[in-house]
């Protein structure tokens, strides 16, 4: 691909200091978004996606901090009028900066998981929908209103006029979820991050939220971050995924190579662990062993190495794997794709002491 | 199939009904009918899975067999090998405590579902100690030995809960369930709150003392892939009714009720190729306080006519063993989540 | 619906997992830790509910060791010392000489010619040491252990460390059994509220339904009626000729007849929530009797609330006493409570002229504080498990 | 809305119904009665007084009734004619004892009321934003403070700084040379003089009650996805604050300001009695002592009905506030 990247994160580190010690929340996500494409991030809980999500807005829930690594983001509107290459580093901004503030819901848009809990329950739908109109556009109240009814309609909801003087609770889940979308895309932003918005909806509207997105996507042509543990979801959504595990990026490539010919142990077991329809039934999943570990007891090395099943004892419990890209798309973290394999190592040393960026 | 076995149990037109309240003093105005008249057999040794969408009622159905919510109306027959035929809904609360230890549950949520006072063992004994089925040294013996077969560490049963992932409460859940050796067990959505690859692993140790030890289950679960691979038959709820049941297979390949297809039509495949075409279900599901006439279904139905409006269709048996409650099962030709290629 | 908590959610989980520095062993403690441990560990941590936890202690034995801390009966009278301002202890002389025990000077009266008010200066030429275990009055403390040693004393004259009243009574030794007085009245009222509230919220909570709906109203009811009057009402019908001890027993009955609804509310409310509790119906499914349910797994659940809640109101009760007592519809001498202390000093004069004669508000101040401070603390404590 | 208003009036017009009992039984609770005590203070001063006086003296004030017939007596008077009874210790009607204080006690009441809001919100809301810092500490040390001290030594407290510092004494309602003049902005001013240090002494307590609701709900809205999800749209930080955690936090102020109204009114004697205002407080007291049970029992349910109205007035202020309140689902 020749274009230049919409979004790109670079060895992006963001830990919550805790009284009970840090969580290294994200420990080196590298991640590249083209416009108009659709990353699907996958994870189990812990993994950091969500963080890695709410980064881009810098929004991180406190005592959550970026400690290293840049999210270079080019906005389309932004440096319109004036020039200047046009890349701003998101990780850089204070987090009530102005240009921040500025790219907020207009550059980058984001829906969110609970569509029960994201909106303020006494205000009306169309004062918060208007809300994200008049802070971006130059627009009286009447016509952000009639701007409003118009999204309103555009993701499916009847009757638009009188339903922006509803209140979230005479909305149904899913269409609080059509409703914050409406609000995502109120300002056309060029990237979308949608952090789980079908998990907490039924599989029928679900579906119907996911054929929504996929409609919108083709019709406004932004790049959309869709985060989900749900990999028959992105299976039908995403371009490109982004595994994730333990606060890195262990995989990643074009949806298809990733889901058909995967390389990283850790995305090969879960596909494995999945039941499927008509494959499955009726035989033993093949389970990945122990748990997700603590995020206090990061394990040392390369993080999946104690539930792996191709470990190299000495190798992976000291060896933090670099990314090796296989071709110009998929690209392993992962120490057996490593053209240079280190030499196992008989006394582990502490890695964890030691600091996580050179 | 194997040669028809006998049903460990039985329910006959179950129902719960809840007094829906309105107004300071709770004059009661009209019900919640959570459950509407739900009548299906599970077969021993096998499993029944129950799917639906949240408010379908598939929870309650599960607690009103175990009478944790008192059923409104119906019977709940269970068939012990050497006791004969029991109605659970008929017995005394006295009685009915007895029989707790051949109907287990185990819960969704392994946070909640535990007593953050009490530690892993004391969980694990509860219902032996309660029923008074095994003392002293015994029940220890028990607990343990149930803890090992779901893969916990012996040495860990001195801890409270909170020291577990949601794994490991999850599998200390089921040793409470399993370790008064029960024939049926009710898996209310005991997976849908864990991670993929813990959920292999529960799914896994499910499956394996099923084999073991002969248990029968019931399991709800809103997740179809995973209804799919554990199950042998599977009753579909919409709105406090069964829609459709039937033997996994026909009902993935050729199901008769339009809510099963739609429901099907929207799972998301695994494969990028076999893009999803959801049938697009109009609005949202009803609230069961105030269903749809007829048919549950019609205001959401593409098929639907106006017979569907007045009358409530008959849950009968169109192709064998494949139940369907929709005036036109026969003249529809459904499309499944699976294809026969 | 399958829902992954969120990161904030998740990270609470796992902050209860000790810092990896730990050893195992005080791993395995954490983990093994029970309800209360848990409790006291985050207690532990809120300074002010350990300094209200230390006050309480000393009201505690204040009020059951009063006589020998007082060094006088509480209606000894000092007849040359009306009015007394307190004297103060000195532990260094006019030369910065120290000296242990310390020491008060002597009195001197004179009279302002013009006002013909009497006032009171120390007089340094006579030093009186304070003495510690001194023989005194005789008492019989905790109404059998027989003696006349007080904590400290003077083998000359009095000391008045608060000064005296409008008698010459020792407001120090007075309050110091009036914190008896007026403590028995918070814990006494307190354990009806809490018999009552758990009776009824109990009633309330497990029947649910239209008795609950009724019971509720009613609470509602209750708490639309001003206390304070109300306790006027009630406290002024009580019969001018009972006897001092049954004016006790009864405006205790009725501050604590009045404090029970907010109980009521909290036993109501946690148990419905606590019946639909998946481990209450994983209990039942075990097969366990309502008894084993109530007392094995609800219990202890709502008993930490119930106790931060009676902590809670433990200063409502003590602020009612005070109130009623200070208009004189509450306690009637001789029995001595802090508000009856306080009857002396009803108006600005006494603040102007006399302002030791507030010396019990300070108790009522600081026990209210305590109790406050520990009770936030508890409440921070109260659920460990919370997520 | 409408059913929600009718529901509640309807609710607060069966309180006070039940409460009128609970005030009779109350009043009629103390064993003797009014001829009791009137024959006990004749005889102290003389006067010869036989079992058939107080006969006599019961029948004439009708005391001799079962208390239903007279509660019957009482309520229904009061509701038919307004007519509340005689004081049998002043020999007046009751309306005309109390009637002119009622209105000083219902403004000293709102005063307080309003002092307890003026204060209360913006403190909650610099407490909340300004978490942890040195003024939140401080503003909950206040609060604690204001939540120990009982409210007579507080009014004593101002009391004393007012004639000692400031040099005026506001005992009492009027200065002396207002007590009687007719009404002027003067004296409109001199009121207002006087009312400050009740009304503060009664905002107070509430106050302290109402910074912790406000800087505790303030403080768990802030962390809630929708506030997350308006900063996600590039809401300014401050204007986010205003409109949506301080927006919601005002609900739960307003559901317990029926309570707060309650516990300035029930605090309302006490401090009357002991600032000297000639309000309804030492009345109530009087009256207590004399077992003039119409007068009483008129005051006692003069508070409660304040409280009862100003529970209602809360409902309100909520279903107005509050759109699924107002929908009356889970009212």
């Amino acid at each position: 691909m020749t274009q230049t990247p919409l979004l790109e994160i670079k060895d992006l580190h963001i830990s919550f200091p805790l009284d009970e010690g840090t969580v290294q929340a994200v420990a080196g996500v590298n991640l590249t978004i083209y416009p108009g494409q659709v990353m699907g991030v996958v994870g189990e809980s812990g993994c950091g996606k969500s963080v890695t999500a709410q980064s881009l807005l810098r929004i991180i829930p406190p005592p959550g901090r970026i400690d290293a690594g840049q999210i270079l983001f080019r906005p389309s509107k932004l440096f319109k009028d004036t020039k200047g290459d046009g890349v701003v580093d998101l990780a850089a901004f204070k987090s009530n900066d102005e240009t921040l503030r500025r790219i907020r819901g207009n550059e980058i848009a984001m829906i969110f998981q609970e569509p029960m809990n994201s909106f303020s329950p006494v205000h009306t739908i169309g004062n918060q929908l208007m809300e994200a109109i008049l802070l971006h556009q130059k627009m009286t109240e009447k016509e952000a209103r009639a701007r409003g009814a118009e999204l309103l309609r555009l993701v499916g909801i009847s009757n638009a006029d009188a339903r922006m003087d509803n209140y979230p609770y005479q909305f149904s889940g899913g269409m609080r979820q059509r409703a914050m979308i409406a609000i995502a895309l109120s300002c056309t932003p060029s990237l979308l991050v949608a952090d789980e918005p079908t998990t907490a909806l039924d599989v029928t509207i679900q579906a119907q939220i996911l054929d929504l997105l996929r409609r919108l996507q083709q019709q406004f042509g932004m790049a959309i971050m869709f985060i989900t543990h749900n990999l028959g979801v992105i299976a039908q959504i995403a371009d490109h995924v982004a595994i994730m595990y333990l606060g890195q990026v262990v995989e990643q490539g074009p949806v298809r190579e990733i889901l058909r010919n995967p390389k990283h142990p850790y995305t090969m077991d879960l596909l494995r662990a999945v039941p499927r329809l008509g494959k499955t039934a009726g035989k033993r999943l093949v389970a990945i062993e122990g748990g997700i570990p603590s995020p206090f007891n990061r394990p040392t090395g390369c993080p999946f190495h104690p539930r792996c099943s191709k470990v190299i004892p000495g190798v992976c419990n000291t060896h933090i794997p670099q990314l090796v890209q296989l071709d110009e798309t998929h690209s392993v973290r992962c120490v057996l794709y490593e053209p240079k394999v280190p030499q196992p190592n008989p006394e582990p040393t502490d890695v964890r002491t030691a600091p996580a960026v050179a | 199939m194997s040669e028809p076995r006998l049903p460990l149990l039985e329910t006959k037109n179950l129902k719960k009904y809840y007094p829906l309240q309105r107004g300071m003093f709770g004059g009661g105005s009209g019900t919640v009918k959570a459950i509407d008249g739900i009548s299906f057999y599970v077969e021993k040794g096998e499993t029944l899975g129950l799917v639906g969408e949240s408010g379908s009622g598939k929870t309650t159905t599960g607690r009103a067999i175990l009478r944790a919510v008192e059923p409104t109306e119906g019977q709940v027959l269970f068939r012990l090998d050497d006791k004969g035929v029991i109605d659970f809904t008929a017995l005394k609360k006295s009685d009915l405590r007895r029989f707790r230890q051949y109907v287990q549950m185990i819960f969704q949520d392994p946070y909640s579902s535990l007593n953050p006072r009490m530690t892993a063992r004391d969980i694990i004994a509860e219902p032996l100690v309660a029923s008074g089925l095994a003392k002293g040294s015994e029940v220890d013996d028990r607990v343990r030995q149930v803890a090992k077969r779901c893969q916990l560490n012996l040495e860990h049963l001195r801890r409270y809960p909170h020291a577990f992932s949601g794994g490991q409460r999850q599998r200390i859940g089921i040793a409470r369930a399993l370790v008064v050796q029960p024939k049926f067990v009710v898996c209310d959505e005991a997976v849908s709150a864990l991670d993929v690859s813990i959920q292999a692993q529960i799914l896994n140790l499910l499956m394996d003392a099923q084999e073991e030890y002969g248990l029968t289950y019931l399991f709800i679960a809103h997740d179809l892939s995973v209804v799919e691979h554990v199950s042998n038959r599977v009753a579909v709820m919409y709105l406090g009714r069964i829609v459709e049941l039937a033997p996994t297979s026909k009902l993935f390949y050729q199901p008769l009720h339009p809510y099963t297809a739609a429901l099907m039509s929207a799972i998301p495949d695994l494969d990028p190729d076999r893009v999803m075409k959801p049938v697009i279900l109009e609005g949202e599901i009803p609230s069961p306080a105030n269903p749809p006439s007829g048919c549950h279904f019609h205001p959401r139905c593409s098929f639907a006519q106006e017979i569907c409006k007045t009358q409530t269709p008959e849950f009968k048996e169109y192709r064998p063993g494949q139940f369907a409650a929709c005036h036109f099962a026969e003249q529809l030709e459904l499309q499944g989540a699976l294809k026969s290629n | 619906m399958a829902s992954t908590p969120g990161v904030l959610g998740r990270l609470r989980l796992f902050r209860k997992t000790p810092p990896e520095t730990k050893t195992n062993q005080a791993e395995d403690t954490y983990y093994t830790a029970s309800q209360f441990q848990l409790m006291w560990w985050k207690f532990r941590r809120h300074h002010l509910a350990l300094i209200g936890t230390f006050l309480l202690f000393i009201f505690l034995i204040i009020s059951l060791f009063a006589e020998f801390i007082a060094p006088y009966d509480p209606f000894t009278r000092d007849a040359e010392y009306l009015f007394g301002p307190p004297q103060r202890l000195h532990f260094f002389d006019e030369t910065g000489a120290f000296h242990f025990p310390p020491f008060i000077y002597g009195i001197e009266f004179a009279m302002d010619p013009k006002t013909f008010l009497l006032t009171i200066t120390e007089d340094t030429s006579i030093k009186i040491p304070l003495e510690f275990f001194v023989h005194g009055e005789p008492y019989r403390m905790l109404g059998f252990i027989q003696s006349d040693i007080h904590l400290f004393g003077v083998s000359d004259g009095f000391v008045h460390l608060f000064g005296t009243d409008k008698l010459g009574r020792d407001i120090f030794s007075r309050v110091m059994f009036a914190t008896r007085i007026s403590l028995s009245i918070g814990v006494i009222g307190l354990l009806i509220a809490f018999f009552l509230g758990i009776i009824i919220g109990g009633i309330s909570g497990f029947f649910g339904g239209r008795v609950d709906n009724t019971i509720q109203r009613f609470i509602e009811f209750i708490r639309s009626i001003p206390t304070l009057p109300l306790w006027m009402a009630l406290a002024a019908s009580l019969p001018k000729e009972w006897p001092p001890l049954q004016v006790y027993f009864a405006i205790t009955i009725i501050i604590g007849l009045l404090a029970w609804t907010h109980l009521a509310r909290r036993v109501r409310s946690k148990l419905l929530s606590l019946r639909e509790e998946d481990y209450v119906t994983a209990a039942k499914i075990a097969g366990s009797s309502d008894q084993r349910v109530i007392f094995r797994h609800m219990v202890p659940s709502f008993l930490s609330y119930i106790i931060v809640d009676l902590t809670i109101s433990f200063p409502y009760m003590i602020l009612g006493e005070t109130a009623l007592s200070f208009i004189g519809l509450g306690l009637r001498p001789p029995v001595i409570s802090w508000g009856v202390m306080l009857q002396d000093a009803q108006n600005v004069r006494a603040i102007a002229l006399y302002p030791w004669l507030f010396a019990p508000l300070a108790f009522v101040i600081l026990a209210v504080l305590a109790f406050s401070f520990v009770g936030d603390g508890m409440r921070d404590a109260s659920d460990p498990y919370s997520r | 809305m409408l059913r929600f208003l009718l529901e509640r009036f309807g609710l607060m017009i069966l309180m006070l119904a039940g409460l009128s009992v609970i005030v009779f039984i109350t009043i009629e609770l103390p064993p003797g009665d009014f001829a009791d005590r009137q024959a006990y203070r004749m005889k102290s001063t003389g006067v010869r007084v036989t079992e058939e006086d107080i006969v006599r003296m019961r029948q004439q004030m009708g005391l001799d009734r079962p208390w239903p017939q007279r509660y019957i007596t009482w309520i229904g008077n009061i509701v038919l004619y307004g007519n509340f009874g005689m004081s049998m210790s002043q020999h007046l009607p009751v309306t005309q004892v109390i009637g002119d204080r009622i209105g000083f006690t219902a403004l000293l009441a709102l005063t307080a009321l309003a002092f307890t809001y003026l204060l209360a919100i913006p403190i909650g809301i610099f407490s909340a934003v300004r978490q942890y810092s040195i003024g939140d500490y401080f503003f909950t040390f206040l609060g604690y403070i204001g939540m120990a001290t009982p409210s007579f030594l507080l009014a004593l407290v101002l009391l004393y700084f007012s004639v000692m510092v400031l040099g005026n004494n506001v005992g009492g309602l009027f200065s002396p040379q207002y007590a009687d003049a007719p009404w002027s902005l003067e004296k409109g001013l001199d009121l207002m003089n006087h009312l400050w240090i009740p009304a503060i002494v009664l905002a107070l307590a509430g106050t302290a009650f109402e910074i912790r609701t406000m800087r505790a709900t303030m403080l768990d809205e802030k962390n809630k996805l929708y506030v997350t999800a308006a900063r996600a749209r590039g809401m300014p930080e401050n204007k986010l604050l205003m409109k949506y955690p301080v927006r919601v936090a005002l609900n739960p102020i307003a559901s317990t300001s029926g309570w707060n109204l309650t516990a300035i009114i029930a605090g309302a004697p006490l401090v009357a009695f002991v600032l000297a205002l000639p309000d309804t407080g030492p009345i109530y007291l009087n009256s207590l002592l004399d077992q003039d049970i119409y007068l009483s029992g008129a005051m006692l349910l003069f508070y409660a009905a304040l409280t009862i109205l100003g529970t209602f007035l809360s409902d309100i202020l909520l279903a107005v506030l509050d759109p699924r309140v107002r929908a009356g689902g889970q009212g």
